[in-house]
């Protein structure tokens, strides 16, 4: 394993450590609670989420002003105990009251909602949305099939606006739940990684291979395939996404490329402006875009390729200032 | 048979369930890593080393406490879906604990009928999806069929586990319906699945410590109910 | 090779398209020029840099307020020719003057030295900083066997807020100077990476071995040793950039990792966490501090480690307000 | 000898020069791979391309106008170290040109001479340092050389090209001290510059296209200086 690590034991803590410090200004770190440190707006509400390490940035990247209030991090690819999501759930309750976004994975699900059942027996003013964007786990209507990949970060950003603007926990419920709503994503791999804690390999992809579908932690989907250029892979994988959006001509779309690991922002562009192109044809309009890394799968080669439908609404919430170590807009 | 009798049954069953785990920890990662993300050994020896400290915490206040202080444990770990899982399970256990059942067929059965309808409340995976209900409903049911023939707690604890080893094996063939490895759909089945490999593990260890502390005096049969 | 390309010949154009439009509102691209699209405020010193692309985000990534007007983006790893360099200072001539940075490599130290004397003889109002903080390449008195690392960003950091302020050609150079001279970079490779043209390896690392001091093209420095922990990873790097600067207690340090593209920001991180603590032993303190790819090597497994001893000018300046692509301050 | 004898002289040896970096891109790349970032074969390959561009933009305006646009194209293209480097050499030889210098060997050891001269306030590399410089210096020596004799053309390139390939060879035990080999120290021996190849296989195009291109009466030995 060509990782600089020291006891993969401690891979979670450490790495808290350093992102706390190298993040001091924005964010601190309580009992393996990722928590804003600018004093969020009274009244505001509080969004918090959970998840394993080993995604980084995700989740944490994204909490501050304009995002989220805490992130509850887990073990690398474990979720946290629903405890431990209970014990932020206290520590943000506040009048205006507290959205819990969940990415639909069964840790993260089991561990959520025991947590929100534990807040519900507390009286704690919550509600919560799921994101289940992964267009390759099966259609829209069997969401409990579709994970949650990177779109969670576009719910923190628009939901966290609607919050920083004071709006009420139904309003920001609401909006989360339309962005997730019009949010579809499909992953992509070109190799496989390496879990830094046992060392083993994470999925593994032929060279010369491709594989659509493959999940975050390197389970590996039914699309293997030659390894394409950029163009036709995007081609491919933005056909499926606007398919099953139901993209029509005049739709406004956010179009991201989350590079998973090895793949390089280089490749992330191209393909970006491939996939652009093919919206373009078919009269669907690009109005937002980014590449980067936001939620990554340790080294491995690949992406994931995200895109919503937004309106008037997301779109100013989508631009609103946000200051978080990994999403920032002035 | 006395409550401190209980208690102390249940601490060996409990470190019992530990030794099988450790010792197929390895196994475990690997049944993990044919459809899911190959933590499950890790995570597994992470729970029961939250089991370890709950014991560690006990003041001999009973089964219900130590049952309730494991499961409060296990749900502060961060260790996957089988952190949630398994505190659900013992919540449940401590639950049915709590309505005084003994270390009998009956008892045992009540028990960990009340652990598998805590689980119900978070997952609907039924026998046959390739999860931990593939070891935890036999199990259940062979506890129930072992208290109405009048069974003793060894012999209901050895049906329980046989069941629930049964249950894990025949997972191999199934295709996953829950957790990572329902991603892979066919491609999840030629292994067993991971949760309900451990599960039955636990339930070995479990018989294994109730055979070595009980003798015949303190284990009669269950009066035919 | 394991990457979403097309025709090899295309990349630098299609990376440069896409980044086009993923940051419009940012930057625009004109004639294989990356520029700043925001008015710049008349009578503001213009910063320009040149580079060889295939080291995304840098260097197009760091175009707007506060940082570039103008990167020349060569070809993958090539620098662009010096005529394309004397575009960039005619278009942003202006009476306030420009300032020239360039990376110590002999690809863009030609470019730009050419470029500077076509543009003396055409009376433009140019100066020069070059950047060369790597540490591998020889001691502080051998300037010319120093490359140029992921240093540039910051310079281009704090002699842009300088310039956005409205300081003289002059205040900034000295800005960008002082930056230049107070930076000490290392870097070390755990893996290699592919030419993305060729799809030949660049540079190789084996399995088990690291390899300290290997340069951003895949040019092998001597330091091959076994690969160590995060912790001694970072003591061994940490202390050889201390003795560089002669960093003395009560120094006030910028502490960055920079992955070169396979190493996780998970690693980054437990690794700034070991060099700072380093630094507190000896009683250096760490002001400010990033982890992140600014500057990679395609995928190749590795990072740098740059620290610059700041004073309050500099911090205040690294401080400023920044709107680019890569790095953004609110 | 006319100036259209000399400008068609320029074109062919411009033509053949390509022609023996185009055979000869994947062992330029391939020595570059070794100390650099093995991308020269491109580069080179791309540097040519600008050589061809110019050609083609030309109007017959002669051999310095012909020199100075093959300059003006090799400082446009994106080309690394390479670009520039071959960009002032061939403003050096446009500005030999000028001063009205024939395809002879004096006109040929002067242009040469100029476009060292330029190289030199660009770089401070020396013969010995492992760079283009090795194949470059010796040849100019060597068409002096020539010049002095009395060799006509044709041979003044040979000895160029013959002094330029063993310069070129001989990089190979050398420690490079310029370029991205530098970074490598003593591992930069053991395969020759790519830069110094390449630089020599254009002489050898220039010699060959001049071998071809005139016979002996078109190049009479230079009467002895
Ligand atoms: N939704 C679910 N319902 C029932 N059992 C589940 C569910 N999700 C996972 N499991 C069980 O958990 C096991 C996986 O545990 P583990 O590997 O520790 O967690 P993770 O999948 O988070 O890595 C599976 O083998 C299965 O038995
Ligand atoms: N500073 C320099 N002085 C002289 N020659 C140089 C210098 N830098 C590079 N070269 C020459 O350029 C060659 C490398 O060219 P090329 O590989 O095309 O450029 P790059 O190193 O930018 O990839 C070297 O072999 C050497 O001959
Ligand atoms: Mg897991
Ligand atoms: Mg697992
Ligand atoms: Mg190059
Ligand atoms: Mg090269």
């Amino acid at each position: 394993m060509q990782k600089f690590i020291n006891q993969p034991d401690d891979l979670a803590r450490e790495l808290l450590e350093g992102f706390a410090q190298v993040h001091a200004g924005k964010v601190r770190v309580t009992d393996g609670l990722v928590v804003r440190t600018e004093p969020k707006p009274s009244g505001k509400v509080a969004l918090v989420t959970l998840g394993g390490s080993g995604h980084e940035p995700a989740l944490s990247g994204f909490v501050g002003e304009g995002m989220l209030d805490i992130s509850v991090a887990g073990d690398i690819f474990a979720a946290p105990g629903a405890a431990r999501v209970l014990d932020a759930l206290r520590a943000v309750d506040n009048p205006a009251g507290t959205l819990l976004v969940i990415l639909n994975h069964d840790g993260d699900m089991l561990s959520g909602n025991m947590a929100l059942e534990m807040a519900a027996e507390e009286h704690l003013n919550v509600r919560s949305v799921v994101t289940c964007e992964d267009v390759s786990g099966g259609p829209r209507s069997e969401p409990a099939n579709r994970r949650g990949l990177v779109g969670c970060i576009f719910v923190y950003k628009v939901a966290g606006a609607a919050a920083e603007q004071g709006r009420s926990l139904e309003e920001v419920a609401a909006i989360a739940q339309r962005m997730a709503d019009n949010s579809a994503t499909l992953a992509v791999a070109a190799s496989g990684a390496t879990h830094p804690q046992s060392g083993q390999a994470l999925g593994s992809v032929p060279t010369g291979e491709m594989i659509i579908g493959m999940g975050q932690h390197g389970e590996a989907g039914g699309g293997q395939q030659a390894l394409a250029s950029a163009d036709q892979t995007a081609a491919l994988m933005i056909d499926v996404l606007l398919a099953d959006l139901e993209a029509k001509p005049g739709d406004r779309l956010a179009l991201v490329i989350n590079g998973t690991g090895a793949t390089t922002l280089m490749e992330q562009y191209i393909v970006w402006r491939a996939a652009a192109a093919v919206c373009a044809e078919r009269g669907i309009e690009v109005v937002r875009g980014a590449c980067g890394e936001y939620l990554t799968v340790q080294e491995q080669a690949g992406f994931q390729m995200f895109v919503a439908r937004l309106d008037d609404e997301l779109i100013e919430l989508w631009d609103a200032p946000a200051n978080t170590p990994n999403w920032t807009v002035r | 048979m006395a409550q401190d009798k209980s208690y102390q049954a249940w601490l060996d069953m409990l470190n019992a369930a530990q030794a099988q785990i450790a010792d197929n920890e390895e196994q475990l990662g690997a049944l993990d890593a044919h459809a899911g993300d190959g933590d499950h050994g890790a995570s597994m020896n992470r729970a029961m080393g939250a089991v370890q400290e709950a014991i560690a915490g006990m003041q001999g206040e009973g089964v219900e406490e130590l049952l309730k202080k494991v499961s409060g444990n296990l749900l502060r770990i961060d260790a996957g879906a089988i952190g949630p899982l398994l505190g659900t399970l013992f919540r449940g256990l401590a639950k049915g604990a709590a309505e005084g059942k003994g270390l009998n067929a009956g008892g045992l059965a009540d028990m960990f009928r009340a652990g598998l309808d805590a689980l119900r409340g978070q997952t609907k995976a039924q026998p046959g999806d390739k999860t931990l209900m593939d070891a935890l409903v036999p199990a259940v049911e062979a506890m129930e069929g072992a208290a109405a023939s009048g069974a003793n707690a060894r012999s209901t604890l050895a049906q329980a586990a046989d069941a629930a080893a049964a249950g894990a094996a025949a997972t191999t063939d199934q295709v996953a319906k829950y957790g990572r490895a329902r991603n892979l759909g066919e491609q999840s089945k030629g292994a067993a699945d991971p949760g309900a490999t451990s599960l039955s593990l636990m339930l070995r260890g479990f018989a294994d410590a109730v055979r070595d502390l009980l003798d015949d005096d303190d284990d009669p049969e269950t009066p035919n109910a």
